[in-house]
């Protein structure tokens, strides 16, 4: 086939072909679980290769538009009108760097799966809704328009809060379930009230066209009041987290790494929304602040709620939320300072250092979800006051929990310290304040790891676990995040050039974004 | 190598250091007495006091950062008394925060 | 002023789900809080595409001498409309079979006492 | 619970046909009038309802398994995205029929007119399949919820007063 048809189209294939692939996984479950798994998995890695292909040609030519059922897919504009009435998909170094992020994690989550659901009933129905994640994410996250991201939205949150529940038979994790989808479908129903208060002025769902006509009237301000509220409640940011312990426990373990990206792809709305569509309003500095102040926020209550937990995944919940708050902060000081002439030297390193950690949060966020569910598969339970001396029998479990815990707290050379890095000296010049928090949240990251370390691998090992380690796609699937780990903590520089950065001067471009999609 | 505001940070060189560092603590090893490992020496000394065995030395999770936890206690309390587990309550945490960020932005634009 | 009653009534549905999914206790009081809100956000949804005297959006049914697209009222307000409704005919399901499976485990629907995870 | 009366029974059979029809009316004529496919499919899925109130859920899950339900959905969504998919030779979604004169193809007249069937290219075709999901669909909801009810409770399933 050739290669600039599939570039042409690639944006519509990677959200069409899990589509596709979730509703054909249950007729051949029908006839073979093997066959089924094997589909499932060459799904994953077909979008995996398609989207670093996709992603690297986004990040060297720039802007892709997509424009559904047009003649041309680049005709976003037709001929009679002087708005976008299609459904457009736009897909900007940004995004790129997101869908990167689903599709790797997805794909370790699905090598995970296999083993890990193995003794569970309705694997066909777990597998669609799986590629179901994969797609809300996708689609949230290439969409150009804010109805689409509605959808998508909702397709996400449906198919997470029915894998929460997944494992039905403990009476929890339908609790868990339970929250989460009320908390999405209000989320949800506010984003559609914001998105209406939009079209109602300005006639237009298009996100470059509505950026391109926003006047910043009160409605308009409302209306970003409703969606930053929302979407920061559904990437777990504190004082709206309460959920993301709850469902995240709960989950089984390759659903809760895939929860972690779903979260992303809430954060990535947000900033979509602050950058691209109000990024020309007089709103930028003061929802810059209100970014900090969550990313604060997440970043202290998280690790603080973190430290006295019993429950290995509560635990590493919590430390999600307040990881999510060093891309706050990062990317809430870039907002704050876009448009001022500090921007370039400060305002895009903290942009870049945030981004870059929303790429490291998934890895080893990711990979330490999968460890605490290798040890839930070996001795059945989370707590972590049963457990101890696992590093006897889980050898490998053990080096990749070490690499993932090292990664989160900071430590060099892992790429976390790379990213915090960047965060820490370029956030100095808002507040130096910002930076300490920083470092102490940090300093009680790896305090809080520790514990689970000594607790979980360390001491004599357990008399009623059987030996040996988990199963081969378990570990398989856990080596997917830690080579990305590896990979990323030996080249930061180029990864910071060539991957962060684009999609960080993507974000702060707002006039190229609508320009791709608008004209001149 | 990955340029920061402030300067760099190259993981490549950091690891050379750690190589170095780590030849040195050989070297200095390597000047101890090669008979010392075993023997009276290695064990365990409480006090002269039994030392008890393998299992009960093992801290439990629940006691790790104990003294810190108990400094902190009233900041635990006020966080453990809001995370209440009632799904009413994280919608009212959004109503509630949503307001919020409506009359900053008010207040903000007025000014 | 007659014609801003039904932004009113979504704003009043918008509340009265607020109000039912805050201080209602029954999970199934809380589904049907969400989906009162839901109804509120449609309400607004298909007003904001309404047009005084304007006919209904199909090409087809045009009365004689309507002008086009002046004289239709908004057809793109109808198919969000309709993708929300479907969409919360899916939630409201998923809500209820996990409140079916709650009561089933926790023998109670009171979300007071649907609270194992917390702190 | 008491069994429904044989009135109940009777006249359920006979108006679900009807319902049935009215359903499969409003799929097909979705591109022409107020209607379409998830309109249509609730419709008659609602008949479906209307015999599980009728004769009860043990009854009808002998007579409609969830798990052909299933697949039957599975084909009404893989459809709808095949259709989407052959629209590649120019985008996603494309109507490659509109104006082509196969089926559905012809161009609809201009101005006030009744409505001509074979126009609309792939939309007829999509309202066709998303009604198939449909109907699958919200059947298996109700019936799942149905069949819910008659499950032994769970472990500390104990009612409270």
């Amino acid at each position: 086939m050739n290669m600039s048809y599939v570039l042409l189209h690639a944006p519509a294939l990677l959200i069409a072909i899990p589509l596709f692939a979730a509703f054909l996984t249950p007729i051949i479950d029908r006839f073979s679980k093997r066959v089924r798994n094997i589909f499932v998995l060459a799904v994953l890695i077909i979008e995996e290769i398609l989207m670093i292909i996709f992603a690297w040609d986004v990040f060297t030519n720039g802007i892709h538009v997509y424009t559904m059922g047009a003649p041309n897919p680049t005709s976003t504009v037709p001929l009679q009108s002087a708005v976008p009435v299609r459904i457009v998909l736009e897909v900007d170094g940004m995004s790129a760097f997101m869908g990167l992020i689903s599709t790797t994690v997805s794909l370790a989550a699905g090598f995970y799966s296999i083993a890990f659901v193995r003794k569970e009933t309705g694997q066909g129905k777990f597998y669609t809704l799986l590629l179901l994640m994969l797609v809300g994410m996708l689609g949230m996250e290439f969409t150009g328009d804010m109805f689409n991201l509605f959808v998508f939205f909702e397709i996400l949150s449906i198919a997470s809060a029915a894998l929460v529940a997944y494992r039905s038979y403990y009476g929890d994790a339908v609790e868990g379930a339970f929250k989460y989808l009320i908390i999405s479908s209000i989320a949800g129903s506010i984003v559609l009230f914001a998105i209406a208060i939009l079209y109602g002025q300005y006639g237009v769902l298009n996100i470059a066209a509505l950026a391109k006509a926003m006047k910043s009237t009160t409605l308009d301000m409302i209306a970003l009041v409703l969606l930053i509220s929302a979407f920061a409640m559904k990437c777990g940011s504190v004082p709206m987290h309460f959920w993301i312990p709850d469902s995240y426990t709960v989950a089984p373990a390759s659903i809760t790494a895939m929860l972690v990206v779903a979260s992303q792809a809430s954060l990535y709305a947000l900033f979509r929304i602050c950058f691209s569509l109000y990024g020309n309003t007089s709103y930028v500095a003061t929802s810059g602040a209100i970014l900090i102040l969550f990313g604060l926020l997440s970043m202290f209550i998280g690790v603080t709620m973190a430290i006295p937990q019993k429950d290995i995944k509560r635990l590493m919940s919590y430390h999600a939320i307040s990881q999510t708050g060093y891309m706050l902060l990062g990317v809430g000081a870039g907002l704050y300072l876009l448009g001022n002439p500090d921007f370039s030297t400060h305002g895009m390193a903290a942009m870049e250092g945030g981004i870059f950690h929303i790429f490291n949060h998934a890895l080893y966020k990711g990979l330490l979800f999968l460890t605490a569910g290798a040890i839930f598969y070996k001795t059945k339970t989370r707590n972590l006051n049963e457990i101890r001396g696992l590093a006897h029998s889980m050898k490998f479990t053990t080096i990749f929990f070490l690499i993932g815990a090292f990664s989160i707290a900071g430590l060099p050379p892992f790429n976390g310290f790379a990213s915090k890095l960047l965060i820490y000296e370029s956030v100095y010049h808002v507040n130096p304040i910002l930076s300490i928090i920083a470092m102490l949240v940090s300093i009680l990251t790896l305090a809080s790891f520790m514990k689970v370390f000594h607790s979980a691998f360390m001491g004599p090992p357990m008399k009623d676990v059987e030996r040996g380690d988990v199963p081969k796609s378990m570990l398989f699937g856990m080596m997917v995040l830690t080579a990305g780990i590896i990979l990323f903590s030996i080249i930061p520089g180029w990864v910071v050039g060539h991957i962060v950065h684009p999609a960080a001067q993507s974000l702060a471009n707002q006039s190229a974004y609508i320009r791709a999609v608008m004209g001149d | 190598m990955l340029r920061t505001p402030g300067g760099y940070w190259d993981p490549l060189i950091w690891l050379l250091v750690f190589v170095v560092a780590i030849l040195i603590v050989y070297i200095i090893r390597a000047f101890g007495r090669s008979d010392y490992k075993g023997g009276e020496q290695t064990k365990p000394f409480l006090s002269g006091m039994d030392v008890p065995d393998e299992d009960a030395l093992h801290i439990r999770a629940g006691n790790i950062y104990w003294g810190f936890m108990r400094a902190l206690e009233g900041y635990y309390d006020v966080l453990r008394k809001y995370h209440t587990g009632i799904v009413n309550d994280y919608v009212a945490w959004f109503v509630g925060v949503s307001v919020i960020l409506l009359v900053i932005f008010f207040i903000v634009g007025v000014i | 002023m007659i014609y801003n009653i039904p932004y009113m009534a979504s704003a009043i549905l918008v509340i009265v789900g607020l109000y039912a999914v805050l201080f209602k206790r029954n999970l199934i009081k809380i589904a049907i809080g969400i989906t009162v809100l839901e109804s509120g956000v449609n309400l607004f949804l298909i007003t904001l595409g309404y047009r005084e005297n304007a006919v209904a959006p199909i090409y087809t049914n045009l009365p004689e001498g309507t002008s086009i697209p002046e004289g239709m009222t908004l057809p793109v307000p109808q198919a969000l409309t309709l993708t929300s409704i479907v969409i919360g005919v899916a939630v409201l399901a998923l809500i209820l079979s996990f409140a079916v499976k709650i009561y089933q485990h926790y023998g109670t629907l009171d979300s007071r006492e649907v609270r194992r995870l917390r702190e | 619970m008491n069994e429904p009366s044989k009135i109940v029974k009777t006249i359920a059979s006979i108006i679900f046909p009807f319902i049935t029809v009215y359903g499969l009316y409003i799929i097909v004529h979705g591109h022409l009038t107020p209607g379409g496919g998830f309109q249509g499919g609730a419709i008659t899925a609602s008949g479906i309802v209307l015999l599980l109130v009728a004769f009860g859920s043990a009854e009808i899950a002998k007579k409609i398994k969830e798990s052909h339900l299933s697949i039957l959905e599975s084909i009404g969504a893989l459809s709808f995205i095949s259709l989407a998919l052959l629209g590649l030779s120019a985008t996603f979604f494309y109507n490659f029929l509109a104006g082509s004169n196969f089926i559905f193809g012809r161009i609809p007249p201009f101005g006030s007119n009744p409505g001509d069937m074979n126009t609309g290219g792939v939309l007829p075709l999509m309202n066709i399949s998303v009604g198939l999901k449909v109907i699958a669909g919200l059947s298996a909801m109700v019936l799942a919820l149905a069949l819910f009810a008659r499950l032994k409770r769970g472990r500390k399933g104990v009612r409270k007063k």
